[in-house]
């Protein structure tokens, strides 16, 4: 056996490159939101693909793998990026799977930055992860508060079995809520796969609360919001940051009106220039590829494309910083590293998240992801 | 019987060397290839699996789909037990976990680890072949398909079970188990730095299918070729179905747990949805491609789909730009386009597997470069109902006509082979 | 020129030569028997006949059309049935319905009708257990199913092979007056028999294979009265 | 005269509206060959079955050298369906499974061959030795029972050679010609070292001259194996010929038994089963 | 809980129950002729989504239901060509590979042309129409589905029951070579029988889409699992027995989840599976399959 797998992907240009490896879903179960996130790192790319390192101009390279939203996959992609010699790693959209790729990582010494995965065990007791988004248990927080403050105090909680993300969120807008005061009527779960929501939501229906609380996947997303208002149901729906995603206003319409969700970044939010800025070029990158705006759904900037793009200008700054391509180094300028990114500053605290204290919230008003409020939490 | 050639048992002697040599070298330089040794890892834990399986569907004919559920079993018992005591809490961050477990592993924790490993897997497997055994007693009476989807239930139950949140003390439910040791895992060897990371899998895999070919060879795996091939013949041998099906079964889903924690192991970090009904037919497949009844089709199968499907096919996913042509249609997702077209082809031409019914043996090997393979085209099996992997021709007899005597002994078929092999 | 013509006809599975060249004629309103030992190509020179197995050379011809490698189902629509060996009943279908998939290719209800109470006749056990899913019958059951079935089609050519397998002396007996009866009606019988004593009797012409060759053949009492022929198929015992 | 080997009382076998074996008591000595016959659908082999554990009687029971293995009586639906005879007359439910039958000491043969057909002959003869084994799952994997295996073996290859089947020891079963199936299928039977061998159409299948030298084979095993034969055969030379005594059932009654030349001079034998030569 | 809710909800396990009903009767048809567990079928139904989704837009919605059965119909059709046809004398494993195979293709197909992000499906005039007695709310198809279910598998059982076509299925079922010597067209009655199992899936698809209104590439993934277990526990290769599996893994499901066991219902439905084969080895009216020994 040889090393072929790096065979046909040398670039043109000399020996001077530097590799940053891809670790998103493309396909499988979040395959449309690991596209968006890869979506924002190859426009970051395209903006910054040259470092210079002690005076010397490195060429950055991305290598883009698909774990498919697998776990077992994902162990075997990891050990493909680390064969591959890159320097760090971005990824992945889902947190289960860059769980499952933490260890080989960890093992080959490569930093990973995560630029969405929300999950605290990604990046628990591993010293080579980093992410650049805030935490599900944060989120959770911020839309038990959301929701308490608009006076809805009798919540239902549905989630996905099984689903790391799902449950988890859950949980933590559960016990946030309960915290608050708010009383929680009915707990469901579905099955992966599963497209009949009608018989969970008549349960939900029965419980009449004012709010429903339903992380899940971009899929299950417009089933839930259409079947919930076939059956009549008015209450608010909100969900966590996977749910920004235009296909879910395409798909359910008008019954998507008033879908509150917990979000990083907001492309209307104007306070920031660099945001702006980045809203404006990403718009145009996605316009300039038929495939790019067919697969992000139009030229909407979703959040974790700005995350992605974050994580990309983290890693370069980091390789920057450590003016080196040897992993190590860039783990270790990673972490005293402050920047200020599209989507808030970043920097890491001792597990390697990002110290976020802000989320965004977002509205589905008119067919479009309206900015509400920001939140933050005390 | 054939006389077994001297020459090729120092092949076979050669080959072993050789696969350990490479194994090694591997092993040194397990960083510059990464990606080969974590296929070789899947790989390995795929074999067993896929060995298992086959003890089961192509040798006893028993067609059962529960590996899931049986891997997802061995898994679990060995992450609960391996991960270590102190991370315990940070991997049950949502609800904690049942007191008795930690004691349990409060207990275990004196053992050295790899011992704890060990034990560990032996567990999961004890108590995947205790669910065999008691879902066996009614299941393993059911007929072909019916058998099928009654094993594929169980594994979806297994499932269920696993991620329900009455549960999540205990496994953790939806949020998965991490920080399971790796074979790398420095405890595992004397050698420093993540020794092992092929040579414990080589090893572990190597023993159990050896096993597994050591009960093929013996009396009781006749008389699952005996099932097999007729049930109610081989109950007129003499032959209890029910024991006899309940061993094959206990014994595959035995050694199908124990790959589920070597799985485990590999993979550091499970939870419930890698053991969905996909990878059992993953794993279906590796069997068939591998040649039902064939055990080192099965081992040769496993590598072949986990190489194609994980490392060799990933080129088309990769955009490619020739001259500044962008090549068509490679883009990522395509892999799997090719993979399943890949499939189909192999099934569509090679119906029997790779190595049909017959095993690996060096007389086999040369005779292919020596004559090309000839497929006789038979007639239809006409009862369509026979989970024989054989093609079973309809007419009762295929033999000279007796006016001339029978020719004496004639060229023995492989079976013999295997037969003189035996003793 | 002959009804069915067989010209030269070579049939192998995989490797072994089972038909090598076989000829014969079958006339129109014949009985024409095959004998032959165990495995000597009798069966499958029926079967090749029927297209459900591939000649590897040879022709056969129908009524002048050369009807070699054609698919089976369009050699019986030209009016050739087969009675195969080993039964091959439908076990999922009733006894009933067995003898109606025979009629398959028949459009006249009536005459269905007729035949099927005809067959009835000849085999009261059929009527009898007209419900019974034919897979739980008997082996000589079964057998008459088979014989019946073939009766269903009204082919102007009936090949059967080995029709009075497993059927008991009495009926045994009645097979062979019955293909008789079959054959006043007009149809020719192609008839492979264990049984060659019966069968010769009762043929207009014999033909003797060995191992995949036609070695003889004559009228049914000439080789009756063969002493090779004797002492080869038809037994000591044999009265 | 001799021990008796198998005592059938009352066999009764219902299937739905279909009484097909209906109170058929019938006894095999010792060192007998004795053959069953009736028209087709009587019965016959419906009765191999329920005397080898295939089906359990609706109604009566079976005994191998006085011990019972086959009892029954109506059950369920059957309680109201019963059409048999001697309905109340037992009371016990024995329902041994064909393969502790076999290990009991009845061996068959079937009506529709049916051998391993994959496998080779020596393993066909050699699995039928598997009951017998003493050596549990672990140890006959590692060849701890090396002395036992070896022997099985030893045991096998006599018996082929016995059979005359040993120069097509390692043909696939498949492959073999018709008749050599047929007497594999016996030899088969024969390594479980019954005491009692069914044999269901042994002949079926075969021309004048081969049917003839099956009679002398039956004859040669019953010498050699020390067997006692219970047959069911439609060729009637080979009836005639082998056995010593003759049971006749029609419509799953017994019609008529005894020595051939009673049975063939017997006029309702005559009628619902030979036929009068044309 | 009021009797909106169970009314509600009865209303849910039925409507539910009549569309697996509908794709396990394709299931159970090309199992009961070819043997062959179709794993594929749950694609072909989720491709018959996609297809609507493009002829919805591009043609009137009347066209465009007749478009979409002809062109699913074509599909499975070409399937059973391409996959099954060559494999007919092989081994069955092989053909079920096959079928695994075809079912991989096609969902790999659906991700690489249409991306695994969830399409909208259109809404079909009337079929939408939202309905409200009282307290329960409801589309038209919901109540549409279990009557459409039934008229059609009542038409289906008397081709099969009734005409000398079921006849020749059966038979070709069980025997390839000795229905030829019938003068059985075997891959005219094989196509047939994927002709009706495509049409079902395309009608079952139209009315469980309209009903859930987004298709992805892996829209019948669950979905085929749990119908290919309602043809089982009816009994495989008998279409009343589909049907009743189906509509009693739709009510049961509904039910489980109702009593508040949403956690459970999928393994429940594997429990109660197992325990009918344990006391019905066949399924509910599978044949008691009795080898004559
Ligand atoms: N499907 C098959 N595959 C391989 N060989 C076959 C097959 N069918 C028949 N043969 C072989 O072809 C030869 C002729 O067989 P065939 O069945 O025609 O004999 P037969 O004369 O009908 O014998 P029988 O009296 O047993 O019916 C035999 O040697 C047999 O072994
Ligand atoms: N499972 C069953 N259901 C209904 N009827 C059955 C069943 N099994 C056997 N029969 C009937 O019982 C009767 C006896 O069958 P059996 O096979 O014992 O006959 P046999 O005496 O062996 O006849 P042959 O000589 O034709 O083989 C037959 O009429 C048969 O149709
Ligand atoms: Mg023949
Ligand atoms: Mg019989």
């Amino acid at each position: 056996t040889s090393d072929s797998s790096t065979d046909g992907d040398q670039p043109a240009s000399g020996d001077n490159v530097i590799k940053i490896g891809v670790f998103e879903p493309v396909t499988g179960e979040n395959g449309g939101g690991g596209f968006q996130e890869v979506l924002g790192i190859r426009y970051a790319h395209q903006l910054t693909n040259t470092v210079e390192i002690g005076g010397e101009e490195y060429t950055i390279e991305l290598v883009e793998v698909d774990n498919k939203s697998d776990r077992t996959e994902a162990v075997t992609v990891a050990s493909n990026l680390v064969a591959q010699n890159v320097s760090a790693i971005i990824g992945s959209y889902g947190s289960g799977v860059s769980i499952a790729a933490g260890p080989t990582y960890e093992e080959a010494q490569i930093p990973a930055v995560a630029p969405s995965a929300t999950n605290p065990q990604v990046t628990l007791g591993n010293e080579y992860y980093f992410r650049v988004c805030f935490l599900d248990p944060f989120q959770g927080e911020v839309m038990a508060n959301y929701a308490f403050q608009d006076g809805l105090t009798k919540a239902a909680v549905i989630t996905q079995l099984g689903d790391d993300y799902s449950s988890g969120l859950g949980n933590f807008f559960l016990k946030a809520f309960e915290e608050l005061g708010g009383e929680i009527v009915s707990e469901q779960q579905f099955q992966t796969g599963d497209t009949d929501f009608k018989a969970i939501l008549a349960n939900v229906k029965n419980a009449e609360p004012d709010v429903i609380f339903a992380p899940s996947s971009v899929a299950t997303a417009p089933l839930l919001i259409k079947q919930a208002r076939e059956l009549g149901i008015e209450a608010k729906i909100m969900a966590g940051d996977t749910w920004e995603n235009q296909a879910i206003i395409d798909n359910a319409g008008a019954d998507a009106e008033g879908v509150a969700l917990s979000t990083f970044f907001d492309e209307n939010d104007t306070s920031s220039p660099l945001a702006g800025e980045f809203v404006t070029g990403f718009k145009e990158f996605l316009n300039g590829n038929d495939e790019y705006l067919n697969k992000n759904g139009g030229d909407g900037v979703a959040a974790v494309s700005a995350l992605g793009f974050d994580a990309y200008n983290v890693v370069v700054e980091a390789i920057k910083v450590a003016q080196s391509s040897d992993s190590v180094a860039i783990k270790d300028a990673l972490k005293g590293l402050s920047l200020d990114g599209v989507t808030g500053s970043i920097s890491f605290d001792e597990n390697g998240d990002a110290k976020k204290d802000m989320a965004y919230i977002k509205i589905i008003q008119d067919g479009k992801f309206m900015f509400d409020k920001t939140v933050k939490t005390q | 019987m054939r006389v077994k050639n001297p020459k090729h048992t120092w092949y076979s002697i050669l080959l072993a060397l050789v696969i350990l040599a490479a194994t090694i070298y591997l092993e040194f330089n397990r960083s510059k290839y990464g990606m080969a040794v974590s296929v070789i890892q899947k790989s390995l834990i795929f074999a067993v699996v896929a060995v298992a399986m086959n003890l089961l569907n192509g040798f006893t004919g028993l067609f059962s789909l529960g590996q899931a559920g049986f891997m997802a079993i061995g898994a679990y018992a060995t992450a609960m037990l391996t991960i270590p005591v102190e991370r315990m809490e940070a991997v049950y961050y949502m609800s904690g976990v049942v007191p008795w477990l930690m004691s349990l592993k409060r207990a275990l924790s004196v053992l050295p680890e790899p011992v704890l490993i060990i034990i560990a897997m032996l567990i999961g497997g004890m108590i995947a072949g205790l669910f065999a055994f008691l879902i066996g007693i009614p299941v393993l009476r059911l007929k072909s398909d019916y058998l099928a989807i009654a094993t594929l239930g169980f594994a979806e139950i297994v499932r269920g079970i696993i991620s329900a949140p009455q549960l999540d003390q205990f496994t953790n439910g939806s949020y998965g188990l991490k920080n399971i040791p790796g074979f790398g895992s420095n405890s595992l060897s004397f050698m420093p730095d993540g020794f092992g990371v092929l040579l414990v899998p080589l090893f572990a895999s190597t023993i159990l299918i050896g096993f597994i070919v050591l009960v093929i060879n013996s009396s009781y795996g006749r008389a699952f070729k005996a099932i097999r091939e007729d049930e109610i013949a081989a109950e007129a041998m003499g032959i209890n179905l029910l024991k006899h099906k309940q061993m094959s079964f206990v014994l595959s889903s035995f050694v199908t747990a124990i790959a589920g924690g070597m799985l485990a192991m590999f993979m550091r970090s499970i939870e419930p949805r890698a053991f969905s009904t996909i990878i059992t037919y993953d794993i279906l497949l590796i069997v068939v491609i591998g040649g039902l009844g064939s055990i080192t089709g099965s081992v040769l199968g496993a590598f072949v789909v986990t190489f194609a499907k994980d490392w060799f096919l990933r080129f088309f996913d990769v955009p490619l730009i020739i001259g500044g042509f962008q090549v068509p249609f490679l883009r990522i997702g395509f892999r799997m386009v090719i993979f399943s077209i890949l499939l189909m082809v192999v099934v569509l031409f090679y119906r029997r597997g790779l190595m049909g019914n017959s095993e690996f043996t060096w007389h086999g090997f040369f005779n292919l470069f020596r004559r090309r393979l000839k497929r006789p085209e038979v007639m239809a099996e006409t009862s369509g109902g026979s989970m024989s992997p054989i093609i079973i021709a309809p007419g009762r007899d295929q033999a000279p006509a007796p006016l001339i005597p029978d020719p004496p002994g004639g060229e023995p078929e492989e079976e013999a082979d295997e037969e003189a092999a035996d003793e | 020129m002959s009804l069915l013509e067989v010209r030269d006809l070579r049939v192998s599975y995989g490797g072994i030569e089972a038909l090598k060249g076989v000829s014969f004629d079958v006339e129109e309103g014949q009985i024409i028997t095959l004998i032959g030992a165990n495995g000597a190509g009798k069966s499958t020179t029926l079967k090749a006949i029927s297209g459900l197995v591939k000649s590897n050379a040879g022709t056969i011809l129908y009524k002048g059309e050369e009807i070699q490698n054609i698919d089976s189902q369009k050699v019986v629509e030209k009016g050739i049935a087969l009675v195969p060996e080993g039964r091959r009943v439908f076990a999922n279908l009733s006894v009933k319905e067995n003898l109606l998939i025979g009629a398959y290719l028949r459009k006249n209800k009536v005459e269905i009708e007729s035949d099927l109470a005809n067959v009835y006749s000849l085999f009261p056990r059929l009527e009898e257990r007209h419900w019974q899913s034919a897979g739980t019958l008997s082996g000589g059951e079964q057998q008459m199913l088979a014989v019946g079935r073939g009766l269903m089609a009204k082919p102007s050519v009936l090949m059967m092979d080995e029709p009075s397998l497993g059927l008991a002396p009495q009926l045994v007996r009645d097979i062979f007056t019955i293909i008789e009866r079959i054959n006043d009606m007009g149809v020719t019988v192609l008839l492979i028999e264990q049984n060659a004593n019966a069968a010769l009797k009762i043929a207009d012409k014999a033909y003797v294979l060995v191992t995949g060759e036609m070695v003889k053949s004559g009228p049914g009492q000439e080789l009756l009265n063969d002493p090779q022929i004797r002492d080869a198929y038809l037994g000591v015992t044999n009265k | 005269m001799n021990n008796i080997v198998l005592q059938v009382n009352d066999l009764t076998m219902q299937f739905g509206g279909v009484v097909a074996v209906n109170n058929l008591t019938m006894e095999i000595r010792q060192g007998e060959i004795v053959a069953l016959i009736g028209p087709n659908g009587a019965g016959k082999t419906t009765a191999f079955n329920a005397i080898t554990g295939v089906y359990l009687p609706t109604n009566g029971e079976v005994r191998l050298e006085d011990e019972v293995i086959q009892a029954g009586y109506p059950q369920g639906k059957m309680k109201k369906l019963y059409a048999g005879e001697n309905n109340g007359k037992y009371g016990e439910i024995v329902d041994w499974t064909p393969d502790k039958i076999t290990k009991r000491g009845i061996a068959r043969t079937f009506q529709n061959i049916r051998l391993f057909k994959n496998l080779s002959v020596f393993d066909n003869v050699l699995i039928a030795h598997h009951m017998n084994m003493k050596a549990g799952l672990f140890r006959a994997a590692f060849r701890l029972n090396h002395a036992e295996e070896t022997a099985m073996r030893q045991d096998t290859w006599e018996l082929l050679k016995m059979v005359h089947l040993d120069d097509v020891a390692l043909e696939r079963a498949n492959n073999l010609p018709y008749g050599k199936q047929r007497h594999l299928e016996i030899a088969r039977a024969l390594a479980t070292q019954p005491k009692l061998l069914l044999l269901d159409e042994p002949a079926a299948g075969m021309n004048p001259q081969e049917t003839d030298a099956l009679s002398d084979f039956i004859r040669e095993i019953k010498k050699k194996f020390n067997l006692t034969i219970l047959v069911i055969e439609h060729h009637m030379n080979l009836v005639m010929d082998l056995s010593d005594r003759i049971y006749v059932i029609d419509f799953g009654k017994l019609i008529a038994h005894g020595t051939p030349e009673d049975v063939q001079n017997d006029p309702a034998v005559i009628t619902a089963y030979l036929g009068v030569d044309a | 809980m009021g009797s909106t809710y169970l009314l509600q909800q009865l209303l849910t396990g039925i409507s539910l129950g009549g569309a697996y009903a509908l794709i396990a009767v394709g299931y159970s048809m090309v199992y009961g002729i070819l043997m062959l567990i179709n794993f594929a079928h749950a694609d072909i139904f989720m491709m018959a989504g996609y297809f609507m989704i493009f002829s919805f837009a591009a043609m009137p919605w009347p066209v465009a239901i007749v478009v979409v059965i002809l062109g699913t119909i074509l599909l499975g059709v070409t399937i059973e060509k391409v996959a099954y046809k060559p494999l007919r004398s092989a081994p069955r494993m092989s053909i079920m590979i096959s079928a695994i195979g075809m079912s991989y293709l096609l969902q790999n197909l659906a991700t690489y042309l249409f991306s695994a992000l969830p399409q909208a499906y259109p809404a079909i005039p009337g079929l939408k129409k939202l309905i409200k007695l009282g307290d329960l709310n409801s589309s038209m198809v919901t109540f549409v589905t279990p009557i459409i279910t039934i008229i059609l598998v009542v038409l289906l059982m008397m081709l099969l029951k009734r005409t000398k076509i079921g006849m020749a299925m059966r038979a070709v079922s069980k025997d390839y070579d000795t229905a030829k010597l019938m003068g059985i067209k075997i891959n005219q009655i094989i196509s047939l029988t994927f002709v009706i199992g495509s049409a079902l899936a395309a009608i079952g698809s139209i009315l469980y889409f309209t009903d859930r209104m987004s298709v992805t590439p892996f829209s019948g993934t669950l979905l085929g699992l749990k119908c290919f277990v309602a043809a089982v526990l009816g009994g495989i290769g008998s279409v009343p027995g589909a049907v009743i599996g189906g509509f009693i893994i739709g009510i049961t499901e509904t039910t489980l989840i109702a009593m508040g066991y949403s956690t459970f219902s999928s393994a429940f439905t594997f429990l109660i599976l197992i325990i009918i084969l344990m006391v019905r080895p066949t399924g509910l009216l599978g044949e008691t399959l009795t080898e004559k020994v």
